[in-house]
């Protein structure tokens, strides 16, 4: 089954500054890719060159397994939401949605049903002929993503289409565009910095950092095992616990030091035996970590810290403790009883660990 | 040549070259400005004058020389020193204070500034017309006024010497001149001083600050570009200065206030010696261009810092 | 409990004291305006009776000002400055487009170029323009005046509405290209309906610069051609002249730029640094 | 330390109502959040406090006295802003600038500034200038300068959503031991309710202008007053299903849910024929296996629509023909259920965890003392 979309090795420099090196991937039809990355890894160019808005130095993209690289956007069959929605704010509602009609010089009619078609879709056929200024955050993204389906394409491309918009909105949008994407089937690729989208929308999530791809795969994976520490890190929020480890091996026993004075249970020590590096970084998510006054089986390893406080969320509760200035976290779901400063114990269970190593980075088990 | 929107169509599918959209523009410039420039450069070097019909006899440098020597030309050159020291001095004083009075928001703060700006906006001409009348030496308000109240009258068109160091008649053309650019530095600096941070504003409220800390500490840093930009845009101005000059004095009495444009413009189009007059401007315009990136360079230095 | 009172009437006395001091000021600033107006109303007899006598307003002086020339020479100076500006304008808009979208090569060389002519002491653009007009005939006619205030126009109109394009965020005209319009609809469809009151206001500082006008004018203007800026310098030279007379003409020369300046409160900023400084 | 009494405040710009006769009391020592949507008017109350902005209606009173018509400079509040709002000077100066002009002697203002600066840790970085430190250390030193004042009342907007976690938990600690140890009265605005959840001893929920409710976080989390209180809170934000009141059972667009009759009896004596029920995400238990109706749980049969992975839990969204709810699972039990689009499904949620409200004014319904 031909491939909806091709990017093989495109490399782009901006003013002498590599932006994309070498970026390769495919998306199936019917897909939602979702390129995920910090701000300035080159997400927005490459989706300008996918649309042809920027020429690349170098490498091809196809798409319909046909080469567009000497097409002009609107020969590309494609369609864009801007990170700045970019509605044409001079404009109505209804002539935003059928400007990609007009300029194909399609009869009236045609347009008038299509795009009353797609506002019923996006549930704004009551905004249809207010001005395109006069619309609230929500309304204004929905106005985007209408005049982009307007157009007939293979591909849509979408730049941060939750970026600035509050916290509870960008939410709900998500599950709205969440069911958007089965009822219309189409082909996208979503181009966000922030992790949640990736991880509630995305059906295969491409890490992109500094224009290099580090690794694609689901965001299931992405989330508990990804092949690099920083992008755990970045998929995570900073919400993980991380203990580093040195070890030593001397005359046939190996010795296991940490400068948080780690006690290290048995099968995380069989673990640790057939790692060849060095100095290790142990990784768990706060689900997997218990902090509480005392613990006293811990399978995995246990550190005695001073309990900072802890974060409220309705839901469930977010648990500090700090040791030499080394910050855990653990989830509970009814309230911890200690003060602040008082001794605790916590114990970041076996199961949810991941070793990586200290130099590169990289996954290790 | 041509990056950025690379792919831009004029109709569906044909490459439009922007150039294309810029040369209307760019050859209305060249036949009225870029190629005049060329000639008047090309005049300096002749002796040229359209009056006695001869045709034009190059004479190298001769021009500039003569200029360069010639005591008048000081003497006009220094006038518009002294000119110009004293009308940015007085023009920078009186937009500082009315911005920094105007540095509380108060209703109708927008309009008080745009009745501010009336002078600047109407016609020098139709302004030093009207000087001329209320400071005119007998028959004048001004002097009406100052007869009643301190019982003397001043001669403001005379080579008199005012209090100040300069003759009256020059002091008459920095006040009109100052009348009509305040208001122009006053708009800068409020233009500086709003786009200090509102919330640093109104954190020194909350903080009760003493106006002089907010001065030193909150409104000139922000306002030290504008001054640079003023400072610029008033010395290029100052430069051309003609229009009240020919309608106040004339340049007189005498030669007291034949600043540098009325000086050039009497070579050229009374005395008819375009040759001098064309080395003159070119020599005035190297000065504002080597004095402008003395300023650029200095204020900007001082800015990166 | 804490007692403001005191203090909070020690910083509300300061506040009004610093607002009268500056109202003062701008009121004493603004005196000559209102003696302009005020004189222009007033009947011969009181010519010299002091500058806020008043008693019979007349419109007197404006009957003589009529006959004087005022009525052509105001005609004249409508007719240069729509000239110009309709000139400028028109050459500008493609032209800032282009600056504003493009990174064109000799985008940097061209806006040196352009502020440079307000560094240019105008002498030495007057002189070739006077000797060309008056071989090829130009001199005194109208249309020789509109081609050269269309020039003057020019830069600042450029910069001004490059400087409004500016502010339209770029996505929006990449977002045009996909939907498949042309550069044409792209700019007069979309791009210019939305910086449509920068445009104004640009045109709206244009005709003041041209209004304005002197030294073009005395040189370039004929008798029957001669704007209002080049009527009120001839005044000069005769003696025991009618105040009155000028002042009717100085009040018509100068309300049309009044209330343009009124319109043009928001963009005045852009307006007198070329567009360089945008709040 | 001084308490805070807002009295039917309201604030219009032109013809847009900020503020909308908003009455608030703020007890001496408190931790007081006012929490809501950007929009919402919090800011312009917090600035109605501070007297940098005057109300349109309405008095303001510190402890008793009417300090409505007194200017900023002289209220003795300090404030701290979201983007900190420093001076383009060293942090000393930051600190100093204040106390110099309240009149303190240099010896006085070196000693506060360095005291401080010890309390807030930014004692290294006194002679630094502002935009060279850290983003972390620019809101300690705005806090330190808000301290070093001792104002009768701290108003902070929105200061720690731009610090990262770790540092925000410090200075979440730091403010919290401000207001036990010096028992000052701190007024906190912010968008983020984890915020005001963790850190308030009440939070004032706002949206367009209005006070929805005033409650711990606790009252405000589990026993919202309106729709929107329960919207707002909580992520997701309670479900809301229309369900009508049938004499012996309570149906949702005509299958039956619940069946305890005393609630019923309740309902219909108050005369409500329809009905909002709401319940949180993550007390709904979902399964593959069709459930009966046993005393004390709703349930409801359903179809899954999408399934959202968040990372520390899963958002199922269930439609039950026509009526819309999501159910929060923690990934343990979401992959040990299995559950994919398209299934049916049956949701139960007890009893204790159901609220009613009124389908005309989305007030909640009062029934045997179920709230907090």
């Amino acid at each position: 089954m031909k491939k909806a979309l091709i990017v093989s090795e495109i490399v782009k420099k901006i003013r002498g500054k590599e932006v994309l090196k070498s970026v390769t991937f495919e998306v199936e039809k019917g897909q939602l890719l979702v390129l995920l990355g910090p701000p300035g890894s080159g997400k927005t160019t490459l989706l300008k060159i996918i649309a042809g808005l920027e020429k690349q130095d170098s490498g091809s993209i196809y798409i319909n397994g046909e080469k567009v690289d000497d097409k002009p956007p609107y020969e590309r069959k494609v369609s864009m939401v801007f990170e700045t929605l970019a509605l044409y704010s001079n404009m109505t509602v209804y002539e935003n949605i059928a400007s990609p009609m007009i300029a194909e010089k399609k009869p009236r009619e045609i347009i008038d049903k299509k795009v009353k078609e797609i506002a019923s879709i996006l549930r704004i056929e009551h905004l249809l002929n207010r001005r395109a200024d006069k619309l609230s955050g929500g309304e204004r993204q929905r106005v985007a993503i209408a005049r982009a389906l307007a157009k007939e394409a293979e591909i849509y491309l979408l730049d941060e289409p939750f970026s600035n918009l509050d916290a509870k909105i960008r939410y709900a949008l998500r599950t709205e565009f969440k069911k958007l994407k089965t009822m219309l089937g189409k082909t996208l690729v979503l181009a966000t910095s922030d992790p949640l989208d990736a991880l509630a929308l995305g059906d295969i999530v491409v890490f992109i950092e500094k224009g290099v791809i580090i690794q694609k795969t689901q965001p299931v994976e992405l989330y508990y095992k990804p092949i690099r520490l920083d992008i755990s890190r970045y998929v995570t929020g900073r919400i993980l616990n991380e203990v580093v480890l040195k070890k030593k091996t001397e005359g046939g026993k190996t010795i296991i030091t940490s400068e948080l004075d780690v006690v290290i249970s048995e099968s995380v020590l069989r673990d640790l035996q057939d790692i060849p590096v060095e100095n290790i970084i142990l990784t768990s998510h706060p689900d997997n970590t218990m902090i509480e006054k005392s613990i006293e089986n811990c399978d995995g390893l246990k550190i005695r810290g001073r309990f900072l406080g802890y974060e409220y969320r309705g839901s469930e509760f977010l648990v500090f403790a700090e040791y030499k200035n080394h910050l855990f976290k653990a989830l509970k779901y009814e309230k911890p009883l200690a003060d602040f400063n008082e001794p605790v114990d916590v114990c970041i269970k076996r199961e949810g660990l991941n070793f990586y190593d200290h130099e590169t980075g990289s996954l290790l088990r | 040549m041509v990056s950025g929107l690379t792919r831009f169509y004029l109709k569906r599918g044909k490459m439009l070259n922007p150039w294309l959209l810029i040369l209307p523009a760019f050859l209305v410039l060249l036949v009225f400005n870029i190629f005049p420039l060329i000639w008047s450069l090309g005049i300096s070097f002749h002796r040229f004058s359209i009056i006695i019909r001869e045709t034009p006899r190059y004479v190298g440098g001769l021009n500039y020389i003569s200029m360069l020597t010639s005591p008048e030309a000081w003497d006009r050159l220094q006038r518009t020193g002294t000119f110009l020291f004293y009308s940015l001095l007085f023009q920078f004083g009186v937009a500082l204070a009315v911005s920094l009075l105007m540095f509380e928001d108060f209703k109708g703060k927008r309009t008080l500034l745009t009745v501010f700006m009336i002078p600047l906006m109407i016609a020098p001409i139709a302004s030093a017309l009207f000087f001329r009348y209320m400071f005119d030496e007998n028959l004048g308000p001004v002097n009406n006024f100052l007869e009643s109240v301190l019982g003397i009258r001043i001669l403001w068109f005379s080579n008199e010497m005012s209090p100040l160091g300069i003759p009256y008649s020059l002091l008459t053309v920095v006040m009109v001149e100052t009348w009509i650019w305040t208001p122009f530095i006053t708009f800068l600096l409020i233009a500086g001083i709003s786009s200090i941070p509102s919330d640093l504003i109104e954190q020194s409220r909350v903080d009760s600050l003493k106006f002089c800390y907010k001065f030193r500490y909150m409104i000139l840093p922000y306002i030290k570009p504008m001054l640079a930009i003023a400072l610029i845009f008033r010395f290029m101005d100052a430069l051309k200065t003609f229009d009240s000059i020919y309608v106040l004095t004339g340049g007189g009495p005498g030669s007291t206030t034949e600043l540098i444009s009325v000086y050039i413009y009497k070579l050229a189009f009374e005395r008819w010696d375009f040759g001098s007059a064309t080395a003159m401007s070119y020599l005035v315009l190297v000065i504002v261009i080597f004095m402008t990136n003395v300023f650029m360079r200095y204020v900007l230095e001082g800015e990166r810092e | 409990m804490r007692d403001y009172r005191k203090a909070t009437r020690f910083f509300k006395l300061r506040k009004y004291l610093k607002l009268g001091v500056l109202i003062a000021i701008v009121l004493v600033y603004l005196l000559p305006i209102y003696g302009m107006f005020n004189l222009a109303f007033r009947p011969r007899a009181e010519m010299f009776s002091g500058f806020f006598v008043l008693t019979q307003p007349t419109l007197e002086n404006f009957v003589e000002a009529y006959e004087y020339g005022a009525y052509s020479a105001i005609v004249n100076s409508v007719i240069i400055t729509v000239g110009g500006v309709g000139l400028a304008l028109t050459l500008s808009v493609l032209a800032s487009y282009a600056f504003s979208r493009f990174n064109v090569k000799g985008k940097n060389l061209l806006m040196f170029y352009i502020l440079s002519t307000r560094m240019m002491p105008p002498i030495t653009l007057i002189i070739p323009i006077f000797i060309m007009y008056y071989t090829i005939g130009l001199k005194g006619t109208y249309l020789g005046l509109i081609l050269v205030y269309g020039m003057m126009a020019l830069p600042l109109s450029v910069w001004m509405t490059k400087s409004f394009i500016d502010d339209v965020p770029k996505d929006i005209d990449e977002a045009a290209i996909i939907d498949g319009h042309s550069t044409m609809y792209i700019l007069f469809k979309i791009v210019l309906p939305m910086v449509a009151p920068g445009v104004a206001a640009s045109a709206a500082f244009a005709a003041i610069t041209i209004w304005n006008e002197f030294l073009f004018a005395l040189l370039l203007s004929g008798i029957d051609t001669k704007p209002t800026s080049v009527l009120l310098s001839s005044i000069r030279g005769e003696r025991g002249f009618n105040w009155g007379r000028v002042a009717a003409i100085e009040v018509i020369y100068i309300i049309p730029i009044i209330i343009l300046v009124f319109w043009l409160q928001k963009h005045m900023l852009r307006g007198l640094t070329f567009g360089t400084v945008r709040r | 330390m001084v308490s805070v009494k807002i009295d039917s405040v309201s604030k219009s710009f032109g013809n847009v109502q900020a503020l909308k006769n908003v009455s608030l009391e703020i007890a001496n020592g408190e931790f007081f959040a006012i929490l809501g949507p950007s929009g919402c008017g919090k800011t312009t109350l917090l600035r109605i406090i501070a007297g940098l902005e005057r109300p349109t209606k309405g008095r303001i009173f510190f402890d008793e006295t009417d300090v409505t018509d007194v200017p900023a400079e002289i209220r003795d509040v300090s404030m701290v802003f979201q983007f900190y709002a420093l001076y383009p000077t060293t942090v000393y100066n930051n600190i100093a600038l204040p106390l110099k002009s309240r009149g303190l002697s240099p010896s006085q203002v070196h000693e506060r500034v360095e005291e401080i600066a010890k309390l807030v840790g930014i004692e290294n970085i006194l002679n630094a200038h502002v935009d060279r430190i850290s983003v972390a250390d620019k809101q300690k030193v705005a806090l330190a300068r808000a301290i070093a004042k001792q104002p009768q009342l701290y108003l902070l907007d929105e200061p720690l959503t731009i610090l990262d976690p770790v540092s925000r938990v410090i200075m979440r600690a730091e403010l919290k031991r401000i207001q036990k140890e010096l028992k000052q009265t701190i007024i906190y605005v912010t968008h983020d309710q984890i915020e005001a959840l963790t850190l308030a001893d009440r939070i004032a929920v706002m949206n367009f202008g209005v006070v929805e409710q005033v409650g711990t976080p606790l009252q405000v989390y589990d026993y919202p007053e309106t729709v929107f209180v329960g919207w707002f809170l909580g992520e997701p934000g309670m479900n809301f299903i229309e369900a009508n009141v049938e004499p012996d059972v309570l149906k949702i667009s005509g299958k039956p849910v619940l069946r305890e009759r005393e609630v019923f009896e309740d309902l219909r004596s108050k005369g409500y024929e329809r009905v909002l029920i709401g319940f949180r995400a993550e007390h709904v238990k979902i399964s593959k296996t069709p459930s009966t109706y046993s005393n004390g749980k709703g349930v409801i049969e359903g179809v899954v629509r999408v399934v959202e992975f968040m990372g520390t839990y899963y958002v199922v969204d269930v439609e039950s023909d026509g009526a819309e709810f999501k159910v929060k699972i923690d990934p343990r039990s979401f992959s040990s259920s299995s559950i994919k689009e398209g299934e049916k499904v049956w949701c139960t949620i007890p009893l204790d965890k159901i609220l009613f409200f009124d389908p005309n004014n989305n007030r909640r319904i009062n029934i045997g003392g179920s709230n907090g």
